[in-house]
């Protein structure tokens, strides 16, 4: 549905009356529809040229970061890649900066100097996307590292594709965060294809992530990546064991994306029937008819439609608005200092 | 007769060319078959070529080298696509390491005949971590022969003289230049490694470019021309093996040296140009050994910041004319 | 026993008249000795000076490079490590250059600019060791794609240690070779310890290739790598499958270094029990003693081991006869046309 | 109060002074605990420290640099130790794109207060593959501050320097300088950063050196005094932040400059030495700008090799006397 469609005003939606279950559904929901929203529209400010460079949407494969944006502790962290506008949006962090940031603008999260694929709000517990594959694995296990001796009972929380899968950090990193029994999740969004290769060509196992958890002394898990229910569940239990001291988990979530791997991708090497199956099971509009058959009034629905909707609209003005960053800003932040200077 | 091709078609027709000519060349790397490269640089390779001699890989830059330098050492000419030069630090211990140094210290039993494509460069928005213009690392490492061409008529001759060559070549493509236009003559073309060469002809500085810093010192030289400065322009085209007979003997007659490069500011490649200058004609000199650069900062995606760092054309005309001073 | 030991001269111990079973025998005990007395010198010669920088030996470890030796073809290739002596030398390199290497001579294998990290026959198969943990794996999936490629039927055989199971080049190199079905054999070989730390100390799993080896969709391997027997019949299997098209293998081999890590280290770090316990299992008095009990004639053993002893004799004086590199020998072999020169 | 100790010990007491003084410092590497470290250069801290905050890890670089970074963004002050410099290849992503780059990406939402320690350089007989001299691979990433003492007393002092410093700080320690020995004055001792030294005073030329070159520099220096030549030395202790005012000002003086680098000859940290002086002090010079280096060839591991290639006192002697004929 779309976002502007008229509000039932009967049905009673307010929070007081929803149950703890119906909570944590609404704020899935309010995850899902707000992460789309806000995608369709950056999709929408690539194609008229706002937006520069290259962009990786998670069209479709929303409910993974919704559902661990849900069962996240505000002070947890989380790494994500260059696809990395949902989980980045999923911890909170406000539309605006990440909307000024895809534009190069000065109100961007990172003042225009990171990007699309570069979304970071440590304020938000976003530690940051990074676009070396593999590369934020290890850094991962620092943060969970870091949060285990200095005994914060944070945990870390680590997104990365099935392609990632075959890079040598994977490994290093899966085997250093068993070893020293690391609170850290590993979430591997299986999306079956690396940029345009099927990643079944090119991996010697059917499951990239789940198929190689016996070789870190781990359980293997696949879960349904386009149900936020169960993304919520494997999330909760994983978070909860790290908190609790159980050490790492790797989960591999199926899911898949409804566009290209980047902007400039039209996806077309993927066969239209596969194409159409998951189309079919797209976790926004699937959820929402699930909410509904729960009994969850449409009202309730409406409302974290028209917020988001509301949102996206005010984070594309703001940032349309704002200025280009000032080209002084370059030479800021290379050091703690906020300077550039390598000399004297 | 000649034809109008961009920079981006030139790759993919030196590649084939080459693997035309000699069954053993290879050509391996990430989405490079069917998909035709992340920069669509090799489209059509794999239909001519077929998926054994074009291949797809694993997103695992150690395997793709190593693959390369084992089947090099045995028998094959391996072309292996590394898609952006910035991942050459995933797999940096192949490149610096392994790759340069085995044919030295098997005392010539090894020789590696593989060259290394990868898309070097700033300029897209893509951010410090897909902007990089790493050449200067390269040519820091004993034992790489380095190679960018500006223009795609230099894509085919230098690739193909890259693929016969029977050392360890890195090829950067400018990534910025792949949608730009040139002339290219029908037939086969073979250029020879270490050849300067001097575009333009000029009596008051000369100024040292590679890649997509070729056409700026082009456009600033005839900028520099309407204000009275005549700057002779060279492209370098390799760094390994280093023309420098071109360049000392064109700097010994315009008494200034002007380094144009996109590397950041602390030793790229201008750094050794200036070395070389400053040991070898030192006595001729009139003027300050100038590089112009990126300034020495991760590169910023925005737009904004992006184009005011890689080196302009006016930063170029403006670091030439304090040279002349 | 000594190589010096008087030889019975009434057994019969002539090729002739031993089985094609009690050939491969005396071939396996020929390696192991060879490698023996060949590494006890070069120990020796450490002590006394004469080879400068490091060196890492095989001693107790031999069994593995032997049974491999034995069980390739001539035409196949060898991958090894920085502690390669005796995969160097178990492709039938001669013990002159490989010791010439060793002092640092002229008549070293790699003229001396290789040294004892680094020696490669190539007219042997001995296609290099290499230094860094973990590189020569994806190197020698690449000479293992060129001979499936060519169509030679030349198999590859890569020799590494169990610490080396934790970098990241591993990871990337078995999952490709498993894609590629390559002809190649990766061999682990598991003396327990990295350089000084236990390698379960670091490691995810118990056995830290054979628990891996799923994770690129093989077969779960381990033997006795201080058996040559059984890594004869292993090694051939392997290499029997990988030359008729059946693709990549991966084997634990379990054993012990005699010595240190390298030469600056005693290897005190260790239990003496454990010490005590894998000297009673050293393959060559071991393997001998099972010679002798299946019949094997005492002389056919000795001329074995008099032979060994000559050779080595003989490496020593000629390195030590030979002359140091010239120094114009520095500047050969950096480019194919046998220069060094990166400028006109 | 004085004390002579060696290079190795002082690595070990500089590390020991700021693990006491700061409790969020943490020290990882490869057999860095009980064993004490492959060179023996972190003995005792483990039995003073204990397993929590001195740990052994597993034989992967990326690992060992991604925890450190990880543990810097999140409140550690983490010293990684990468064994061999060599070794920083296998690394060089984590080390050259993820680390320098994350301040300035984030526009500095993220700080990162690490050090990574490693042994640089030849000298040992090691061969090609553990015997590079790499700090110039560094001082090319924007991002990263760079340091490389030649002596215990600077181990210490830029040690502390670099752990207190709240950016990422390679730290570089010559291999074959562990066995030397040195004064170093009791109690705490911490440098500043990119502050050069200049040991010795001189009219004719200036040497500027680095880590192991340093005491080679200087036996030259004694040599040309015998001969007639004053030179000046100068200890550069960091590449990053890098003394430009102390070697602007010493050329200036003496109109001549010798850099004396462990770096194979091309884009060497000299290079850019000698860049800047070309470009700045270009009027005051009264010879060719002159570098020592190590050849632009792998490393020999034979001694007879090997001795031959690193720059030696005569090499720098004679170098010298050309600059200033
Ligand atoms: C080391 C490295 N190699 C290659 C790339 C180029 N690249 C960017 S995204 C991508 C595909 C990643 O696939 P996957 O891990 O499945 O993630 P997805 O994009 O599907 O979310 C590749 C190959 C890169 N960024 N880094
Ligand atoms: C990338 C890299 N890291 C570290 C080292 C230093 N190093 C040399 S040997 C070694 C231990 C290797 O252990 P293992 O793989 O078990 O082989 P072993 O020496 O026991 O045969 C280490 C850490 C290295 N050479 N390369
Ligand atoms: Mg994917
Ligand atoms: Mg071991």
């Amino acid at each position: 549905m779309s976002a502007t469609e008229t509000v039932e005003p009967t049905e009673d939606s307010s929070p007081e009356h929803t149950s703890p279950e119906e909570q944590v559904w609404l704020g899935l929901y309010r995850q899902l529809f707000r992460i789309r929203s806000f995608e369709e529209r950056a999709y929408r400010l690539f194609m008229e040229g706002l937006v520069k460079g290259t962009s990786h949407l998670s069209l479709g494969q929303e409910a993974i970061a919704a559902g661990f944006g849900e069962a996240m502790r505000a002070d947890d962290y989380t790494f994500a890649t260059y696809r990395g506008h949902a989980h980045t949006l999923a911890r909170g962090t406000p539309m605006t900066g990440v909307m000024g940031e895809l534009l190069g603008r000065a109100n961007g999260v990172c003042g225009g100097k990171g990007g699309s694929m570069h979304l970071t709000s440590v304020e938000h517990g976003a530690m940051g996307s990074y676009a070396i594959i593999g590369a934020h694995l290890p850094i991962a296990n620092g943060a969970a590292w870091s949060a285990q001796v200095r005994g914060t009972g944070q945990v870390t929380v680590c997104f990365f594709g099935d392609g990632t899968t075959n890079i040598g950090a994977f490994h290093e990193a899966l085997n250093l965060a068993k070893v020293w029994n690391l609170p850290v999740v590993f979430v591997c969004e299986n999306n079956l294809y690396m940029e345009y290769t099927p990643i079944g060509d090119v991996t010697a196992v059917e499951h990239p992530a789940a198929d190689r958890a016996s070789a870190y002394g781990l359980e293997s898990i696949i879960v349904d990546g386009n149900d936020p229910d169960v993304v919520f569940e494997v999330a909760s239990t994983a978070i909860g064991r790290a908190r609790d001291g159980g050490g790492p988990s790797l989960i591999e979530a199926k899911t898949y994306r409804h566009g290209g791997h980047s902007r400039a991708d039209p996806g077309t090497y993927r066969p239209d029937e596969e194409v159409a199956e998951w189309r079919a099971r797209d976790p926004v509009p699937t959820y929402r008819q699930r909410l509904r058959d729960r009994g969850v009034a449409e009202g309730a629905l409406a409302a974290i439609e028209t917020e988001a909707a509301a949102d996206v609209d005010a984070a594309t003005e703001a940032a349309k608005a704002a200025p280009p960053p000032a080209v002084e800003a370059a030479y800021t932040n290379v050091w703690a200092d906020g300077g550039a200077a390598w000399r004297n | 007769m000649a034809e109008l091709i961009t920079y981006r078609d030139a790759v993919a027709r030196g590649l084939a060319q080459e693997m035309r000519r000699d069954p053993s060349v290879y050509f391996l790397g990430e989405d490079v078959a069917a998909a035709g490269g992340g920069f669509k640089a090799t489209k059509g390779l794999f239909e001519e070529f077929g998926p054994e001699r074009v291949r797809d890989t694993p997103i695992s830059e150690e395997a793709i080298l190593g693959a390369a330098m084992g089947a090099a050492m045995t028998g094959l000419k391996p072309v292996a696509e590394i898609m952006f030069s910035d991942f050459l630090a995933t797999c940096w211990d192949l490149v610096a390491v392994e790759i340069p140094k085995t044919r030295y210290m098997t005392d010539g039993q090894v020789t590696l005949p593989l060259v290394i494509r990868t898309a070097n460069g700033g300029g897209l928005r893509f951010g410090a971590q897909h902007s990089q213009a790493v050449e200067n690392w390269a040519m820091a490492i004993p034992g790489l022969k380095v190679v960018a061409p500006s223009n795609p008529r230099d894509v085919i001759g230098l690739l193909a003289a890259a693929i016969r060559d029977p050392d360890p070549v890195m090829f950067f493509e400018q990534k910025s230049l792949y949608p730009t236009k040139g002339e290219v003559p029908d037939g086969e073309i073979v250029d020879e490694l270490g050849v300067a060469r001097t575009l333009r002809a000029g009596q008051d500085v000369t100024i040292v470019a590679l890649a997509s810093m070729v056409p700026r010192a082009m456009a600033a030289a005839e900028e520099l021309d309407e204000i009275g400065i005549s700057a002779e322009v060279i492209d370098l085209r390799c760094l390994v093996p280093l023309d420098t007979r071109t360049v000392v003997e064109s700097v010994k007659r315009t008494s200034r040296l002007v380094t144009v490069e996109e590397n950041p500011r602390l030793v790229g490649w201008g750094a050794e140009i200036v070395s070389i200058v400053g040991e070898e004609c030192i006595w001729h000199l009139d003027g300050p050994l100038t590089r112009v650069t990126t300034p020495h900062i991760p590169l910023p995606s925005a737009d904004a910041l992006e184009d005011e760092f890689l080196p302009s054309v006016d930063r170029i005309v403006e670091a030439t004319q304090k040279a002349v001073q």
